[in-house]
């Protein structure tokens, strides 16, 4: 059950060159919050979409989201201050499926974030990071606290592993033992991780992004095409996801 | 406190705010967040006589005050409708408008016979939409083409009928005298403009269908200014939308003649809107001792 | 740095970016906030056979992200801006484009003949005004109408001409295509989309005028589309305006098909809009490494 | 020669339950400033259009305005807090003709602010100030400090002279000696004043109100019907005012 509400912003710093964290006083949404829901944000009178920004962590009553400015709405949220009221919608979406048992996050760029929540969710969970470069690396040590075994990889080399999450996640999948792994990031490392995890018949799920309108299923603008025993579909980002079984999403 | 009931082709309505077709699906969402009974109605998303899934996504763009849509009438086709959606719909204490899209006439006719048999409170014919290839808006471009369907629908139909103008016209009067001539019991304008964002870094359109509709506050004025000229041009009642995002809006709207209005965009920024509309609809009558909201409907004093 | 000459219809462009007919006057205000020799050229106001008053007062509405305008063609008189706005405008050392409406066909081409007389650089035919009883849009909305007043306007010329569409239309591409028929060296587009705000209160039109011409912000994507549609219809130069606010909107309009672009409404908000913009498509040129800014002209990659 | 500048908001109060003042810091607006310019001010990014105010006084690098909230625009400058900035495009239009001898300023509701910077400036000066009623009255004190005669006067008669400003504008133009009559205030009364310094042969000034675009002289929208040597003429506000001679403009 979605709410609308006025969030009280507690904390606002930068992690990184583009990547920065607010800490939000909220109890309406950090109460219901589950891994992999996302919050809709009106982002002041200039932005008329509201935007996506998926739940990071949520602790009691304060909620923290980790987000990339990368146009005039994060940028936006990038310059709130302590003491302002951000209009929130949420906690929208379905989140992942925790069940019993490790799993295994993998989480590339500003995907990496909203695993987080769900490494303290689960029973037990290992990690693969993947950032392009060093200075891109963000939550690592929010991710070792939580996490058992954590890999970070970058595209440059320049930090941890060199190359993508592939190798990675490929070795941590033969050592088995994964209840289920978890994704998030850019679509092509998602189509990636859902193609390893095929081969290792291991149960993925992948948070999609798509561009939204409502933000909670009626107008159908952020549609994901999947297949469900054989029939074609379009099923809401927003709704039905943003976390959809990696082997129904028609890639 | 005013009165809010307006009789609206027929069909009683117990407030003059409705929910625009396409931004409310088929209420069960929105359904979650607040009483839809509070609602004058419903229109559902645009059906088809066979589901469709529409266009591939992105299907949206932001732009200044507005957005972009390309959906394409995803839908999962009039039975379904019928049978999984309706029964849902009938319980919520409000009216239920059916908004019909054909490629040929004959599929808004078979449409709108089985709608009435389903028991819809009114059918909104859409010749207007900018994202499909065959038939919308292709049939609301032309007086004949307009026309034609209306008489169509309107003979399949038991129910009242209102026709959906699009704005992308050099002429919105002609075509509604058109579809008026042709036996419509209402008219619904205005759908959406037709309109195109650029990545300039990619250099691809935003949308995946390269061009889509604008609506939301951006097309408020072009709204007003055309259910004005069509206020002046037909007798048959308006449900004028566009833009609408306040009560002072939609005052703003009925005064240009609308006797009620829609609203879909604004739902998008503040779920409750079509309520704050409703709302400020009644504060506007109270300071104002305007006791039916009726009164005001097309009456803006020209200059 | 970036080459941002342009050759336009003939004439000689140092940036493709003009500010707007009508928002600009004839040069001398914003002539004393920054030097408008960093204009790729200057569009004056809309002028007249015979001088013109215009309409009362309100002349202005605002609008989410727009504005309505109803001045109505205010202009002293072709004659007089000759003698006493022209001299001034010549040292300026941009090109000035001179905006032209008439009531009839014959007007336009007396006023064609004494201005290429005057020597200015480019006419512009302004067949979509929406404020004016007399010709106007009138001529705007038909093929045949604006096809006579461009031949009557080319026979009387000597200076390239270029045709002012506007948005009103159910077809654009189509009206594009006449006038290039009928000897168009250019198009500019669009001209206002026909708007209407009421005053609650009052319940009259905030414009005197009752209706006005939609400008703006809000008007853009319907812009970006209209420009990508008389692009892929005809093989004359485009002149691309309709809320372009910043570099990246001008870019984005040229991506869709426009050689130079018009800054109008912005300067509203920010007196430096038209400076800024320029310097925004620079930036944007460097960064993407591109040489010339006539390479990225209707480079728009379909999806 | 108009700039465009920030300025630093120093202080925002209420002056009653419509008006606020605001003082703000800026050199570049307030040295220039004339009795009867005005600024034109951004108003966020939610209002597209400047809004036009007067310059209440300019002291120093410091300006003042007196505003009254009437819709979006206006609600958004009384919000403005000590330290933020504003978008200023400045200082505007022609402004009062001031020459030696005394004046009478005739203000009527808001538009009594405008006169106060012409009080100060005027080699001496008395002023007719009328309100609605008396919870309406505002700058008594600074127009009592700044003149010499100041006749408040109230529609309703809940503080000072029972009425409109007519009646003690004509005693005192009665008393002679007036350089000149400098007005501002909603049209009828301009009218009205207008029409009395010309049954007393008294040279007036009238503040025009009008919608704007520009705000600089260059879109035409804030026209005012003037006759100036028999000749029908439409002049601009912002540029060609706001100050007009009474007996040129068409009421
Ligand atoms: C379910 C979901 C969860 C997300 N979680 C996060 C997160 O935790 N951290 C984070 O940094 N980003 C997240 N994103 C992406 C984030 O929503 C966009 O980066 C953001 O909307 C960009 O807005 P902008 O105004 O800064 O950029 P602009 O490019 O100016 O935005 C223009 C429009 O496009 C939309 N848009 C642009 N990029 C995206 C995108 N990738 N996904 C969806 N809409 C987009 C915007 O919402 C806006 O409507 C998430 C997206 C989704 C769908
Ligand atoms: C030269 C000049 C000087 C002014 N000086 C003052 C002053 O010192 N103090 C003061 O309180 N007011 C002054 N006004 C009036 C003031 O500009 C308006 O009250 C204000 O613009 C209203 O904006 P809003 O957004 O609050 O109201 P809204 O009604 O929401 O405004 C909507 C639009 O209409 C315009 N508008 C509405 N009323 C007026 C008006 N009376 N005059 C001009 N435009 C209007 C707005 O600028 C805006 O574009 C002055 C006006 C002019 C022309
Ligand atoms: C996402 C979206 C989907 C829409 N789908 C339909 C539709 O299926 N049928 C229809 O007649 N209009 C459709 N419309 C148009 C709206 O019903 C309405 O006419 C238009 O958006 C203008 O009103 P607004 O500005 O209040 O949204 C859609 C609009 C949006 C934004
Ligand atoms: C106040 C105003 C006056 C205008 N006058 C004219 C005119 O005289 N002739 C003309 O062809 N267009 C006129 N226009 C239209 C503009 O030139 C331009 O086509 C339109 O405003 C869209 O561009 P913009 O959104 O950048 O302003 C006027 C626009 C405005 C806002
Ligand atoms: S954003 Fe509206 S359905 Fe998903
Ligand atoms: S506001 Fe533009 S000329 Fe006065």
């Amino acid at each position: 059950m979605p709410v609308l509400t006025l969030a009280a912003v507690r904390d606002v710093r930068q992690l990184s060159a583009s990547v920065w964290k607010m800490t939000l006083y909220s109890p309406e949404l950090a109460r219901p919050a589950k891994p992999g829901q996302f919050v809709h944000i009106k982002c002041g009178e200039g932005n008329f979409l509201r935007r996506p920004i998926s739940v990071c962590n949520a602790q009691g009553d304060t909620l923290t989201l980790v987000f990339e400015r990368k146009g005039a709405g994060t940028r936006y949220l990038s310059e709130r201050r302590a003491g302002e009221k951000l209009d929130i919608l949420g906690p929208l979406g379905n989140g992942f499926e925790l069940r019993k048992g490790r799993y295994l996050l993998v989480g590339g760029g500003i995907g990496v974030p909203p695993l987080l929540y769900a490494a303290k969710s689960a029973e037990s969970a290992d990690a693969v990071l993947g950032f392009r470069t060093k200075d891109a690396v963000i939550l690592e040590d929010e991710f070792r606290a939580a996490c058992g075994e954590v890999t970070v990889a970058t595209d440059d080399g320049s930090y941890g592993t060199y190359g993508t999450i592939a190798a990675p996640l490929r070795e941590m999948l033969a050592s088995g033992g994964y209840a289920g792994v978890l994704a998030c990031g850019p679509r092509a490392m998602l189509r990636a991780v859902a193609e390893i995890c095929a081969e290792h018949s291991v149960p993925c799920q992948v948070s999609m992004e798509e561009r939204m309108g409502c933000g909670v299923g009626a107008c159908l603008v952020c549609a994901c095409k999947t297949r469900e025993g054989g029939a074609r579909a379009m099923r809401r980002v927003c709704k039905d996801g943003p976390v959809f079984w990696a082997e129904e999403v028609c890639w | 406190m005013a009165d809010l009931n307006v009789t609206f082709a027929g069909v009683p309505f117990k407030t003059p705010v409705v929910v625009a077709s396409g931004t409310f699906g088929f209420g069960r969402e929105y359904g979650e967040i607040f009483d839809l009974s509070r609602l004058g109605g419903i229109c559902v998303k645009g059906l088809t006589l066979r589901p469709r899934l529409g266009n591939p996504p992105p299907r949206i763009a932001e732009t200044p005050m507005g957005i972009l849509n390309s959906v394409g009438l995803q839908n999962p086709g009039v039975d379904r409708f019928i049978e999984e959606e309706l029964p849902y719909l009938k319980t919520l204490g409000t009216n239920i408008i059916a908004n019909i899209s054909g490629e040929t006439v004959e599929e808004y006719a078979e449409m709108a016979e089985k709608l009435s048999d389903a028991g819809v409170d009114l059918i909104e014919v859409n010749i207007s939409c900018p994202n499909v290839k065959a038939g919308g808006a292709a049939f609301g471009t032309s007086c004949d083409a307009a026309a034609s369907v209306t008489r169509a629908v309107k003979r399949a139909a038991r129910v009242p009928v209102m026709v959906k103008l699009t704005p992308n016209v050099t002429d919105i009067a002609e075509i509604a005298r058109a579809v008026e001539d042709a036996g419509a019991d209402a008219v619904s304008l205005i759908n959406t403009l037709l309109g195109m964002r650029i990545d300039i870094n990619t250099r691809r359109p935003v949308l995946k269908n390269n061009t889509g509709g604008l609506s939301g506050p951006a097309v408020f004025p072009v709204a007003v200014r055309m259910v004005w000229q069509v206020r002046r041009a037909v007798k048959i009642p308006i449900c004028g939308m566009g833009g609408i995002s306040t009560g002072e809006d939609a005052v703003e709207m009925m005064l240009a003649g609308a006797d009620i209005v829609a609203v879909g965009t604004a739902l998008f920024r503040d779920p409750f809107a079509a309520i704050r509309v409703t709302e400020g609809i009644v504060r506007y009558l109270d300071e104002h001792q305007i006791e039916n909201v009726t009164e005001i409907t097309g009456k803006v004093l020209l200059n």
